[in-house]
């Protein structure tokens, strides 16, 4: 587990970035670093992406490092599939994550299995990249948070940072990564924060969470957007005296239990908040492994803050009541410490 | 090998309203029924645009300048057909009965105007490209198994003529001689990506040998030649001959989406050749014009028509009761499993909370 | 809960059947009951499918009411949904759980939000079944048990049954069902097991699990292939005299939470196994469901018994290792008994 | 619509071994080359169906019946070429160089069978069908980018043109000039799912116009019309000509895989009546006997040679070490997740029990 006062201070030059700024960086500098990296997908190239994600990238590196292809997710996940067979490290993106099924079949069946059905013969360094969450009143499927799908699928890591720094690190550790990476980036994160990012080259290692606030009564366990969320929540739980361990996991797969045990060894009472719907949501594998590993800490039944099981819906008006909100977590706060 | 043939772009009206095949325009009461439709829904995107801008709208897919492909195509259906709709299709969508009311509703993201009306055989509006295509498939399959005189009529954009979806769906009907009509609007762009990426064949209309069905190219912007063609298309199908592929060759003079910005990817010389020398609406209106079956009187009228109506669907569409949150968990199941009805609870407490706030 | 013994008295006739023929039986009666069934797939037609589920029923109810199609997962799934949109009740046939994936899109994106998408306008009360599960030594793929995918997605029944009495009444509930349902069919099982069938149309309904052992040592939930696993072990278990709760939940989705509640809370000590991996599986939901509502029941931590998190692989001689076998199931007895 | 051309079916040699255009029938060397290797892959084949019988295999997918297509195409391949095979390529592996050995171990579940050699460029074998076809287009969108003259070969059966991987396949590799050549073995039967289900068209290389591609119509079973038709796309693939897709008629006579039985749903007059009068290897013997590059000793020394390496092979295969299990958790990821070093610990003990069993 990594605080977020242990960043690197080698950089002496740091720039205010939001999250999509510095993700546009570390895409940059992974093109200039390795000339086996090449990104492509619906709209990268010309226009830079949705989100202007990959903006000037083209320009800056040529065509035939950042390009456009036809509209198939099957076709830009198995054709990267391919690619990494003559030895590249494609950066794919799809246009949003509830896209990402159209391509399931080539990540479940292909990019998650290759090396173990060649027996390393055939590796999938590739990192797969889409926007993901609600919260923008997009259109449907353009607000799905599809981490659950991957986390059950095995061989791939899964990275869903929470603040422009991460980003910028994990994006960075995910494309230098050996095995294949699924990079969620949030939309409603993408602008909406800034902070402080070295402006060179570091990485942020995949697999250690960052605690984002320390406290002795509630751990809460999150990621993506739900930091946020949580924060919010645990800010005003804090000014009313409960102390609340905040916990981002930065990546869902691998897993930092051992930062998960740790907390809830000393909190006894656990919160996890995720975007995603509740059941069979990765925060069921997070309490399975927490009833494993620490039940005797657990002084309080575990509570799951999440989306209603229903598609994330496109009712504008009210998709706050089922979308987690500040409001539900100190809920669940509540509750969690009521019994 | 031999040979490529080079299809030829089917077209009855020019683009400066003269007539090129006398002999297939329809009587003037047809001409003029896709004229005053192709009218309409126009308007209602034009204000659409408009009130995205006053940020009255959610995100809309907006289809000015694909109103003769839309209304043409939409127009050649009868009572008892299908539609297999995509993002882009609220032009057909309206044209086929949808009301304006509720399809503000629907791009606002109110859940009555997702509500599909009980006598309207429109299927959900697809967001992720290619999957109405099956769709259609499935509808044409079944209206053939039970014997019925019907068909089932969907549209993509060029760019979804990439997925995988578009094949299968086309395949299958193909396969089982069922009564679908898939329709390429090809507008030119997939958002930022030009039609050349897409695909190495000059048409995609093309693909219609490789599947074994009839294959047509048309003038995408020309009402006539595009409800002609679905017309043939569609009685074809009622008539047992299977599926259609139909390429409409027209153009998207908007942005993508009212989030979106062509500057980024296209001059704006090219929309604005596309409405001084292409545009769909004009060249008709030139036509029944010169046919002396249209004068400004009528337009001002059509006008005062359309702009009331919509005037009226907006008024309706503004003062739609504010949804209540309950409908966040209804029809996600007929018979709910006992976790939504968990969660139907804690909605009920949330609401509660807001109502004491 | 339905108690084995509480089966359906009014079936004056009964006849020896294994899972398969209680399932082409079940089939059967939904041809002859309802026409708005309709079966297809690759190979259901003239062959009667790979297992030979579907046999003679072409013959017996003809070409119009169950038909090979193209070879396309998406399409098959895609073209259900058009179907049930002009009033068909599709029974279709994938040919293994693994090829699923091919038209996982279909299912998550349309079959599970169709009816949600439209306000009830557009149902899709379809039933996808196909074979599953490991330990034929067939090809990859033909092993997956890919149930954590579908209990993710809303809206969606998953039906898992272990017995051909079971087989055959939830496969007649499935089909009744206005929801559309995914109904796994362990290969091992279809051809393993025989027992006394009713001959006549029966349901057994979506959402009871079934007590297969009665015991108050340690709770032992699971489902398909695994009941048998499992069943072997806690009859060893049973005779060193620890009293096993043996549940075989039989619908994942819904899920019969009450059932599993009331063992764990009597017995204290929790066994989960499926043959799906790890991580993410279905074991992680039923663990966090304990967590939260019975967790001061729990008096020992939950252990999960599951595939390793890799591909179902096709290493015949040494898969054992790896898939669920009563072995397991014993180690984690002791182990659950042990703290 | 202008009518459609009619495919010739290309051939050099017909069934009875005559020739029909001798000006391409290729040097006696390389006919020989072709020869042996069929009759090489062919005793594999009927070894393995063999086997299978006596229960030494796990379940195995015949190629018996295919072997011209699959030689006659592998055998255009150089070094520094690629394959994405799929469950029926046995043969072409074998002919583009995986060991028989190795053949034999993969189709027992040996995991040492699985592993691919370093220097074989040899994509996994397939068995979801169609996702081979990306695959083989992104390693020829790479070699196309890295300047390389290379190209990447894949096969598919015509049943598995029905799914959409097939189509974002080969429209990608076309779309970005990609050498890419894909190959239809067309053998008539998706296990008990006879061609016509699939597609309404005649030749399923009709597709190749959609695309925007050369596509060509092969008899299958005549190896030099394969290896010269492969060769054709072969080069043009490597001078920067792009992508091409070939249907080889091919038949194949045996079940499916080891677990199928073709009685339920074809005769085997269908089957003798292929072996009798278009046996792809028989009709080259004849041809070289002909021309009196063949007689009986070359034939028996032949046979001899082919036995010879089957048994070494099928030997060292049956004396391979029982694999470790451990191999059931190597490779799951290079650099391993905590949850997989808990399971190698939960491994270790199993493995433990068991030896002191
Ligand atoms: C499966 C899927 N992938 C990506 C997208 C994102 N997307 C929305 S529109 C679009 C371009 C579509 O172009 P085209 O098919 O030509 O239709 P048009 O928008 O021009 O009508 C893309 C890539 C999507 N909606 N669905
Ligand atoms: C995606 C997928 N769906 C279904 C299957 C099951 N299956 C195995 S072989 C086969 C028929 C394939 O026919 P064809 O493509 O003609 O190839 P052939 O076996 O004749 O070589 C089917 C349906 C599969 N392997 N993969
Ligand atoms: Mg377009
Ligand atoms: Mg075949």
């Amino acid at each position: 587990m990594t605080l977020a006062a242990e960043r690197p201070t080698t950089e002496s030059t740091t720039k205010v970035m939001t999250m999509a700024a510095a993700l546009t960086d570390a895409l940059d500098l992974a093109l200039e670093r390795d000339d086996k990296v090449v990104m492509y997908g619906e709209d990268v190239g010309v226009m830079g992406g949705v989100f202007r994600i990959t903006t000037g990238l083209q320009g800056k590196h040529g065509k035939a490092r950042i390009f456009d292809t036809p509209l198939t997710e099957e076709g830009i996940i198995g054709t990267a599939v391919g690619m990494c067979a003559v030895g590249y490290k494609p950066v794919v993106e799809l246009q949003f994550g509830g896209f990402m099924y159209a391509g399931l079949d080539q990540i479940i069946s292909h990019v998650s299995r290759y090396r173990y059905r060649s027996r390393g013969r055939w590796n999938t360094p590739m990192v797969i990249r889409f926007p993901y969450g609600g919260g923008l009143n997009l259109l449907e499927q353009h607000h799905d948070s599809p981490e659950a799908y991957l986390t059950h699928t095995p061989g791939i890591k899964v990275v869903i940072p929470s603040s422009a720094y991460d980003a910028k690190g994990l994006m960075l550790a995910a494309i230098e990564d050996p095995d294949p990476v699924v990079f969620f980036e949030n939309i409603k994160l993408y602008r909406s924060l800034k902070e402080e990012v070295p402006t060179g080259y570091y990485t942020v290692p995949l697999g250690k969470a960052r605690k984002v606030l320390e406290g002795d009564d509630v751990t809460i366990i999150t990621w993506g957007a739900m930091v946020q969320t949580s924060l919010e929540a645990a800010k005003a739980a804090q000014q009313a005296g409960i102390g609340i361990d905040l916990l981002d996991l930065r990546t869902v797969s691998p897993l930092d239990l051992d930062a998960i045990l740790e907390s809830v060894e000393k909190t006894g009472r656990v919160v996890i908040v995720h975007e995603a719907g509740l059941t069979s949501g990765f925060g069921g594998e997070i309490a399975a492994l927490i009833a494993e590993h620490a039940l005797f800490s657990l002084e309080a039944p575990i509570v799951r803050v999440a989306h209603f099981d229903t598609m994330h819906s496109a009712f504008n008006p009210i998709n706050h009541f089922s979308r987690p909100e500040p409001t539900h977590v100190a809920d669940a706060i509540k509750k969690v410490l009521s019994s | 090998m031999p040979e490529l043939y080079a299809p030829e772009m089917f077209q009855i009206l020019a683009p400066d309203g003269t007539v090129n095949k006398p002999e297939l325009v329809p009587d003037m009461e047809t001409v003029e029924k896709l004229y005053r439709q192709m009218v309409r829904v126009r308007f209602f995107d034009d204000r659409l645009a408009s009130l995205a801008k006053q940020n009255k709208m959610g995100t809309y897919a907006l289809f000015g300048g694909q109103e003769a492909s839309q209304v043409g195509s939409a127009m050649a259906l009868k009572p008892g057909d299908y539609i297999a709709p995509m993002y882009r299709s609220t032009g057909a969508c309206i044209a086929f009965g949808w009301e304006p009311r509720l399809a503000i509703m629907y791009w606002r993201g109110h859940p009555e105007g997702w509500r599909i009306p009980d006598h309207l055989n429109m299927l959900p509006i697809i967001i992720d490209i290619g999957a109405q295509f099956p769709h259609a498939a499935g509808v044409a399959m079944g209206l053939k198994m039970q014997g019925k005189p019907n068909v089932a009529m969907s549209w993509i954009g060029e760019g979804g003529t990439s997925q995988g979806d578009f094949h299968a769906g086309v395949n299958w009907a193909a396969a089982t001689d069922s009564p679908a009509v898939f329709i390429i609007e090809n507008n030119g762009w997939a958002i930022s990506v030009p039609r050349a990426v897409q695909s190495k064949v000059d048409y995609l209309m093309r693909r219609a040998d490789g599947y074994g069905i009839p294959g047509y190219l048309v003038d995408g912007n020309d009402v006539l030649a595009v409800h002609h063609i679905a017309s043939k298309a569609v009685e074809d199908a009622r008539a047992g001959k299977g599926a259609s592929l139909i390429e409409q060759m027209t153009y998207r003079i908007r942005p993508h989406t009212t989030g979106d910005d062509p500057k980024a990817y296209r001059t704006e010389d090219e929309a604005n050749d596309y409405i001084t020398n292409k545009a769909p609406i004009d060249r008709v209106r030139k036509f029944m014009t010169d046919q002396k079956v249209w004068d400004e009187d009528r337009e001002a009228a059509l006008k005062l028509e359309v702009e009331t109506e919509f005037a009226a669907s907006l008024e309706a569409a503004d003062n739609a009761p504010t949804p209540d949150p309950r409908a966040l968990l209804e029809y996600a199941m007929v018979n709910p499993a006992p976790h939504l009805l968990r969660q139907r609870e804690i909605l009920e407490q949330r609401i509660k909370a807001v109502e004491h706030a």
